[in-house]
């Protein structure tokens, strides 16, 4: 049983809400009786956007609330979905009558539940539209199954729509780029070493020594396959190959690069693998306009990595770019 | 009737609790490993509920099983099981089940799970367990079985129906995400649905 | 052997620094031949703060380079500390005539390179001088042994001095203010699990399931005390307490609150331990003035945190508060 | 003389490439596990070095090893055993070594580590094989015993004093962090530098 550093394993959102609301208390509030960050002084005179999920994705969704991105994020237990009422909360706590954009993970708990907080906030005159990010090109798209999972990429739908909510726009114009950056954003992820929920006593799945898992979520559960342990650099042309191939990215593309740890990867690694990432889309003739790397879309304490592009036109440059008060998407 | 229903849902969630491991370690080999999770801290707020309150009739009671769900279970089974109870609520009687009223509950059930997940049956999902569980009830029904014929039958194909999942790839919920590897391994939701409806039908014969 | 993505354990930190700087190509640069990360554009025309030492503590030292912070850093091997050619090059490299802070933790290896660097640097007119950064609580301190070891508290003074360069100030007074915040700063960590260098084949220390190691430094040597595993406001009260009773720390006290992740602990971790030094320092009545929370200076992959107090005057406020590039310091 | 400087210090470097894993795994345990591999990587360069260059004297050459040290080794060890090359290249003799240059050879070592690491003997480091080594070359030459009963006094003493770090604890480098719980480990720089008395000796006689 791997260990922890945490009180109690049903506690651990609740304490973790909490104390990320204490790094930030000018800035942030918690909903009482919720596991809810909102931004403090909510609602404001604008599209309010609101994202959450399962937990132990940390920064995301709650790091990822404040001025430019979020107005409030709604944190479920750990990998668990949250519920209706607490999505229904969060609405009407950031809601400043212009609106409520919902950010969703292509999971179905995710997608019911928050559909279920819509039907809830519509009944109440609120009015709400949502998008579904399922950026994973490990799962294969088909319209008979769920559909790809939505991982890493969600973070530049956040920033987007976040910076053209706060200039402004209204509501279907918010939903309209969100929908534009869910068009043009990749990701593939891979694994070393799985995790542990607080609590489970055992992790999802074991690896050996010489094992790695390719294609995996965000939730702990085992990717699509599993091949023997790769050099950096042949992982992240696996990675980054599915990932071009996938919309394509063409010779020219203008693109943001985020090279996102799962949680327990040290920097040093991720790195290394934004080196070979570059050398990559150098040889393609791929241009990076902006790189981020760091941990962004965790799974606890999972080691590896995950890589996104998203193809940029000129207004995603643009709100990418945009001013945020959040420090690692500047 | 209401003490009965009560009764009932007392064990389902004594049931659920007991299995949590199990659950759970089904859910790790093609999900996130919390479906055990997720439905014991569901089943135990709706135990804590019942414990707190008296109520007038079953509707009123499974609405608050079903809004309880809703409220604390989140994942893909908490609104999938919330909605059947709600769908549930709105047409229990509050006198004796006959067949047909069990027939009904079943159906009403399998349709809010259906309008929720938008799954079909051999999708390797609890669908998998209680449509082939209310098929037999229906067809006992058309043999002219007596409830406690009928409802062995429900249970037998229950079982077998969360057995079958173990052969079937997932295309539906968590586990579609695995394609093939998804095989081989029987569905969490499937076995809570069984672990249910056996609970419910050794409750009630 | 522990699962690492990387590709050749000799390369490394070359293969580290490259993608260092394809992040942030418009900002900084790599010495050619050596494993150094100087601003773009360097030197430029105020006194000019170096630091480094041994890889595998990023983002410390080359991710703090940049505007408002380090000019250049020196990465050596893993946990080894860099050659004094390696610093001297630096040293040239960033100079622009105002002189050379050169920032160092304080480890036998690190000290000696570092004033063999600054000899070189001296005899060829180059105006050199340093400061030892020991804010390890951990280690005992005494006139009869190296002293404390550097740890977190060395991306304070990263941050006040390097804003301090930034205004203009000369290398008297640079040098003054990094010695304020190093008398004023102080640290310790923990360690739930270790980490392995790339070039060993087993991790420095093991641990049992029930162990942890208290008193750690930040080179994957073992700690100065091995206990039970604890709860997470158990091991925040010990970690925090020492470091409150060291200066002391008093009530009224405006502090800068680090809560620092080891590489491979999750951040759910760091704001659970984050709630908790809140806790105790409202408790005792000494003002949070500012919070950081996240990986500053890493152990590789191990998990664990460590937390650092860094106790404020309005001139120190006043340069933790000015601008820099570097968005974790923002 | 060059040649057979030149093979023993390639000697050295053979013997402490050798010894790379074990070095290495004296310094996991009170220090940060790289003693070997630190060592390996500028002996290794030192060979490289040696073998692309004639030196014209054993001053020349020395120097060179000092050099290469100092900017390949880093650490702790990279500038103490560089500073003491250093400091040996500027008395070091061409012509054959008496028993009275030996001497001054490790005096002027233990002078330069010492300048550099400002540590004594009994600290656990390196010192504590060095010292009581050079002390004994001293003492065989107060009794007038010939270079090799001198030098093999040398190894023994070196042997001694690095078996003696065991039991000491550490007030200078890495492992003083460890406090008390250095005691019990034989220091990896002790033990280094008795690999490389041990090849002298081994070489001379
Ligand atoms: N669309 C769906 N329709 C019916 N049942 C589903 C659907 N998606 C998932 N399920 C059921 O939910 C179970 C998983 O529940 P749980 O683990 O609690 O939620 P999550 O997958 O969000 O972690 C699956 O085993 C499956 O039986
Ligand atoms: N001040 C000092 N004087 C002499 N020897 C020292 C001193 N500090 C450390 N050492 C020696 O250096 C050795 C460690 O070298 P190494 O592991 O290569 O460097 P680091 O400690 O920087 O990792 C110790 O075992 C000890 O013998
Ligand atoms: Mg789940
Ligand atoms: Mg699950
Ligand atoms: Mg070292
Ligand atoms: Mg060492």
């Amino acid at each position: 049983m791997k260990k922890k550093l945490i009180n109690n394993p049903e506690k651990v959102v609740e304490e973790m809400v909490e104390g990320i609301v204490m790094a930030a208390p000018d800035k942030l509030e918690k909903l009482d009786d919720y596991n809810i960050v909102i931004r403090k002084g909510s609602p404001n005179e604008k599209v309010a956007l609101v994202s959450g999920g399962g937990s132990g994705h940390e920064p995301t969704h709650a790091g990822f609330v404040g001025e430019g991105m979020l107005d409030g994020a709604i944190s479920g237990d750990v990998f668990t979905s949250p519920t209706p009422d607490a999505v229904f909360e969060a609405i009407k706590a950031v809601d400043g009558g212009k609106g409520v954009l919902l950010v969703v993970k292509n999971y179905t708990g995710d997608v019911m539940n928050f559909e279920m907080a819509a039907e809830m906030a519509e009944a109440e005159g609120i009015e709400v539209d949502h998008v579904v990010v399922n950026d994973d090109v490990a799962v294969e798209d088909s319209l008979y199954t769920t559909g790809r999972r939505g991982v890493a990429g969600t973070i530049f739908v956040h920033k987007i729509a976040g910076a053209k909510a706060e200039a402004g726009a209204e509501l279907p114009e918010v939903k309209k780029v969100a929908e534009k950056v869910i068009a043009n954003v990749r990701t593939k992820g891979m694994a070393l070493y799985p995790c542990r929920v607080p609590a489970a006593e055992e992790s999802t799945f074991t690896l050996e020594e010489d094992e790695i898992e390719l294609g995996i979520g965000i939730h702990g559960e085992p990717g699509t396959e599993r091949t023997e342990l790769m050099k950096a650099d042949e992982i992240v042309d696996e990675l980054l190959g599915s990932v071009i191939d996938d919309i394509p990215y063409e010779k020219g593309d203008d693109v943001a690069l985020m090279i996102n740890g799962m949680g327990g990867t040290p920097l040093m690694e991720l790195f290394l693998a934004n080196r070979r990432a570059n050398q990559i889309l150098e040889e393609k003739g791929i241009n990076i306009y902006k790189t981020f790397v760091g941990e962004y879309m965790t799974s606890l304490e999972m080691a590896g990595v995950s890589i996104t592009l998203l193809k940029l036109d000129d207004e995603m440059k643009e709100l990418l770019d945009a001013p945020t008060e959040i420090n690692i998407m500047k | 009737m209401t003490e009965k229903s009560k009764k009932i849902i007392n064990e389902i969630a004594d049931v659920i609790i007991e299995n949590k491991k199990y659950l759970t370690k089904l859910d790790s080999a093609i999900g996130d490993g919390d479906h055990g999770i997720n439905m014991t801290k569901g089943f135990k707020k709706v135990k804590e509920k019942m414990e707190a309150k008296d109520y007038e009739n079953n509707k009123e009671l499974i609405k608050t099983v079903a809004m309880t769900l809703i409220s604390t279970v989140g994942g893909a089974s908490g609104p999938l099981y919330g909605t059947a109870f709600l769908n549930i609520s709105k047409i229990i009687p509050d006198a004796d089940f006959d067949l047909e009223s069990i027939i009904e509950i079943g159906e009403t059930a399998v349709a809010g799970i259906q309008k929720r997940g938008k799954a079909e049956a051999g999708e390797k999902t609890m669908l998998d367990t209680i449509i082939p569980a209310v098929d037999a009830l229906k067809e006992s029904k058309k043999n002219g079985d007596s409830v406690e014929e009928a409802l062995q039958q429900c249970k037998i194909k229950a079982e077998e129906g969360m057995k079958a999942t173990i052969d079937m790839q997932a295309t539906k919920g968590r586990a579609s995400y695995l394609g093939k590897r998804s095989i081989g391994h029987q569905d969490p939701g499937a076995t809570s649905s069984y672990l249910m409806i056996k609970t419910v039908v050794e409750e009630l014969y």
